[in-house]
């Protein structure tokens, strides 16, 4: 196909073994892996056989699919974006994680890893959350079966977003402020971590991205995956193609990119992951190892991590999950980066063309399209799968602010 | 002489054949703790330590998101990256230091390590006259990519153990840590605390079962009691956050002297 | 069944002809007509021709039905709220119409509308908000459609819903402020008549709920239908008994409730619409015609009348549709109320149960289901479908205040 | 001698009659509003009006919700109510007034008119001396439940027409209003406006098509120009808002003559 031939994209190498389980030792490539300091060491191995365990049961997919149709509304649409299509000359889908109970896919992975917890014997979800949007997923889990919640949160966030600290502690959870560092996601972060070293034997910690030690990113992927499978079977529904020519999506820790990714890791879909300027862990990071896991990490000539800064809180993370940056290296997916103001530019857009107004987080994705249909790197005439990862309501007051 | 050209002359080995020697004559170990760059003259808290009867000092590299330490070491950390302390320059200022006729380890987050890769990393160390590691975050199944290196470069890696350690594999670290076995107390981070946990005595007399290296007893030691209870059943103690909240409040060289030879005594009446 | 013995409700009555086309001259009983001023009697009419038209056309039934699907996320998930149930002692199930695109059941309507206004040749939508829901909505179907909106709203709404206000211009539309009389949703509407009488050539009046004049009471009720016949489908799917004991719903206008029964109303499920205390047309209010319709509206002793007050914005209507009036009369339906302490008690409760953040008005229906099955009233093990007309993320700040 | 009594002596109609002859005889018709209840002592206009040379006068029984209102008289409704204007407490006023000698027209929103039912509502009106009624939300599909109680009671409801009122349904306007038929001149609310619409022009014809009652043309009417130029067209003008901007700023009986006087010139020399 045309488009593919314009493109300066490396081959994308056989599928076989991509995006499935990671190798021995939690291993994507030369990423992954479970850097833990040793109290953490039998919790993982716990969280592992439990998990594994669970993905095989179908009882435990059962009952995780009926929650998510019941109570988070899946499947989610496919959303033909004729609109704006029409004015960037490409064919444009969106894949609808907006329309998800509390409105992102965030949803999607703290339903399964409290289905999990209480499979465990756990009474409690431990979670860190940077705009809010895990912290109020996990609480809703954890209210929805039951469980107590604990979300460690920067205290600098908690100001930026205190509807959704409000909204935790509506759900019941106790939101706990991080007051170390950057006082953002990667402090409340290590403050979850250490928080779980304390409670490992009632506590799950409820990871909220692709990232963290072995099984965490090989198991948020698997419970988001059912965004890729379900946009699979619509695009081969709604396209005539079949499958689209690209598949974008934001990355902050990659899961709602890794999710959707795996849904077409077997198609000659080209994937695009769509990073913030100022948090490019999988575009300008540097091997590293931070929160359990070996990856790309934005850090200092002296090894120090360096805190991200992006207008989307969600996206505040200097590293990127281990199997994007396998994916970088394999050229199976690409990463760019857009910067704040074409995310702002992208956010009016979709909402004067399409009635939608998206989570400054997944018009990240939306700013990338945008450029590249202008710039001709998405060839006309290309079909574009976009996962549009969460609703802008939360955002509404940094835009007001800022537009 | 400084130290750095006195070290280079140890064998390898030398941290756990140092601190066997010394428990093997009776003595209770005692590993205070600093975190590097804290203040400009920061080394002659090594001095005051050495003074006060420490048996090895365990030296701080501070990283910006020191994910096992509790309140009182990222606020040291903290304090010394404000500071502008560089990994480079804390190794600078130990290769400058005379020798203190004890060992000295260096701990710090795998980050650190991996930044310039293990071998220049552990390759700097030794230039340092530091024998010995702790990498809080690289556990005995991640070790292996750190191990050889460290041995092929003179550095004693030391492992941890901790209270949900499940059998075999507390062995493993028994055998596979060098210099001695780090036994985390309790299921918690650095930091003081009231009591010493029973855990803690659970723990050690687990990991001697296994093996006959020294066990330093680390986490949340902070009182001459705790340490002379800590004694009883571990080879010896790791002091830390007691250290460093003496440090932070504006103690110098001299009261942390003091104060560690409380340690000393309590250790020694055992 | 024993559930029905045991309830003071007058018999209801057979269903022919209940809940279908308005008889002559828009009436439902002697409820509705078309009270507008001569200048808007022609613009009346050519909007019922023109439903009438479009509703028996399978092309604009169709286009809707995929633009609710595609668009929206119908159908939305019928969920059993397990926890609160257990709690309550009935079997509760929810109609998730806050998982609809913008958040709320309003979007259903404003879409039917936004379509019919192309077939019509419109190319502008005025609206009328209170909390800023159908203001959203409006303003939502208008950009996806490429039409102008623009939207009427009191400016003390505009200050106590500012970020919804800030959402609707993001989406395009102009938004007016009203300064006039309560300055709220009754004041509101009267503004947007008045702007209709000036611009019927090119704009479409977007009503949001069952009240206006004919045909709008009945045309919304048809856009709103869609409720009712999903959970008719899905209540057959899930409860043993197929068929629920009780419909209960929120009735500020009365467009969810009224969406809701339609599809039940040839069932010997009852009916309950939940007024707020401060906003009972329907329980407290007297014979009077406003905004183009008869119905029964809150009156003071001159006939004047009297400002709704609730915590519920969207619930801030002194009267109630016409139709459901008459399901009063008829005793098809009966109308209760609650109070703002319940609402707020119902909305942490339904939180902290099953991890769902109901719209305040909304939480006016589970308020009633609340103290109903504490009284008794709803004997133990009665099955209760209850439309959640929107999520409450809206209304956060509110609850910030208050709880 | 109350206006109650002499009116009540009024037989069904008299509006009509009255304007028509007037017409007939070659005058402009100029019917004046004000808002029942806007001053104490609001009655005073009414005599003001007269004395100017009107030819009936309007009176708006305020409603809390004046949805056909413009700004102006939205504002005197809320006045009005705000001193505690009432239906009852206006229409007592009127009781008390001597015969001006020219019918009065009361207008208002239908919501008041059911409030105690229309027959009790129109015999009201009757004992105030009312002998007409324009009520702007009861259009022709609607008028049916009042048409009959109101000619039972005395009084001539005028229905209003409007720029997009189509044919056969105009025509039925002109046959079913009574007293004279309401011309809106724009689409629109009331309120003053620069110009005479065209709009009023071509619908003042229309329905004259199909009417021989008087037509008076309302909407907007503020200026001796406009009221020339509607005169032109229509067999009078009713002036709403230009009248109550100035009462809303003050303007006392005198002034509001003087202001009428200027229109009725103006209607005189057409
Ligand atoms: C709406 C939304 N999209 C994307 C992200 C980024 O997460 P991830 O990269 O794991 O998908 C977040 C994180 O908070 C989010 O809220
Ligand atoms: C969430 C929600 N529910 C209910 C209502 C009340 O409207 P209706 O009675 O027409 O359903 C509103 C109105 O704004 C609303 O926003």
């Amino acid at each position: 196909m045309q488009t593919r031939d314009v493109l300066a994209w490396r081959a994308s190498v056989a599928g076989s073994g991509v995006m499935g389980e990671p190798a021995a030792r939690g291993r994507f490539g030369e990423y992954g892996g479970r850097y833990v300091p040793e109290s953490l060491a039998e919790a993982c191995r716990e969280v592992d056989e439990a998990f594994r365990g669970a993905w095989a049961d179908p009882g435990f997919r059962g009952a995780l699919t009926r929650l998510l149709a019941v109570h988070v509304g899946r499947p989610t649409p496919l959303t033909p974006a004729w609109r704006l299509s029409g004015e960037l000359g490409v064919q444009l889908y969106l894949k609808r994680e907006d329309l998800t109970h509390t409105g992102s896919h965030k949803i999607n992975n703290a339903l399964g890893q409290a289905l999990l917890a209480t499979r465990m014997g756990r009474r409690r979800l431990i979670a860190e959350t940077g705009a809010g949007m895990h912290g109020v997923a996990t609480a809703t889990a954890a209210a929805l079966l039951g469980l107590e919640a604990t979300v460690f949160m920067g205290e600098r966030d908690m100001e930026r977003q205190s509807l959704n600290v409000f909204r935790m502690r509506l759900l019941g959870a106790e939101v706990v402020p991080v007051t170390s560092g950057s006082r953002t996601l990667k402090d409340a972060t290590s403050e979850a971590m250490r928080h779980w070293v304390g409670t490992t034997d009632d506590s799950h910690y409820c990871v909220g991205s692709v990232v963290g030690p072995d099984p965490y990113p090989w198991m948020v992927r698997e419970f988001q995956r059912v965004i890729g499978e379900e946009a699979r079977v619509q695009c081969a529904a709604e396209l005539v193609t079949g499958v689209p020519d690209h598949v974008v999506a934001c990355v902050g820790g990659g899961s709602n990119a890794a999710g959707t990714f795996a849904g077409f890791v077997d198609t000659p879909a080209r994937f695009v992951g769509v990073e913030a300027a100022g948090g490019a862990g999988a575009s300008g990071g540097r091997l590293g190892v931070l929160h359990g896991f070996r990856s790309l990490f934005l850090q200092d000539d002296e090894g120090q991590i360096i805190e991200a800064d992006s207008i989307a809180a969600g996206l505040d993370y200097p590293g990127v999950g281990p199997e994007h940056a396998h994916l970088r290296d394999l050229g199976r997916a690409r990463y760019v980066t857009v910067t704040d103001d074409e995310v702002l530019g992208a956010t009016a857009r979709l909402a004067r063309t399409e009635g939608i107004l998206p989570a400054l987080e997944s018009a990240h994705a939306l700013a990338w399209v945008i450029r590249a249909a202008g710039s001709g790197e998405l060839p006309a005439g290309s079909t574009v799968l976009l996962t549009l990862s969460g609703r802008g309501d939360k955002d509404v007051s940094t835009l007001k602010e800022l537009l | 002489m400084t130290n750095s050209l006195s070290n280079a002359a140890l064998d390898q080995g030398s941290v756990e054949r140092q601190l066997r020697a010394r428990r093997d004559g009776g003595r209770r170990l005692l590993m205070p703790y600093v975190t590097g760059g804290i203040t400009p003259d920061w080394t002659a808290y090594l001095r005051a330590f050495a003074a006060a009867g420490a048996d090895a000092i365990e030296v701080g590299l501070p990283f910006s998101d020191p994910t096992l330490d509790g309140a009182t070491i990222q606020e040291a950390t903290d304090a010394a990256l404000a500071r502008g302390a560089t990994t480079r320059q804390i190794l600078a200022d130990l290769a400058e230091l005379p020798d203190l006729g004890i060992p000295l380890v260096a701990s710090t987050y795998y980050n650190l390590v991996l930044h310039d890769g293990p071998e220049a990393f552990c390759a700097a160390l030794r230039r340092a006259g530091v024998a010995g590691l702790i990498v809080p975050d690289l556990p005995l199944h991640e070790a292996d990519e750190l191990t050889g290196v460290a041995a092929a470069a003179g550095i004693e890696l030391a492992l941890l153990a901790s209270p949900t350690t499940p059998e075999p594999r507390l062995a493993e670290i028994g055998r596979r840590s060098r210099g001695f076995v780090y036994a985390v107390s309790i299921m918690g981070t650095t930091g003081e605390r009231a009591d010493l946990a029973a855990s803690a005595t659970e723990l050690t007399r687990r990991i001697k079962l296994g093996t006959d290296r020294p066990v330093l007893l680390g986490f949340g030691i902070s009182t001459p009691e705790q340490a002379r209870e800590a004694g009883r059943h571990a080879d010896g103690v790791v002091v830390g956050a007691a250290v460093m909240r003496r440090v932070l409040d504006g103690a110098g060289p001299d009261d942390l002297r003091a104060f560690l030879a409380t340690l000393r005594r309590a250790l020694d009446q055992e």
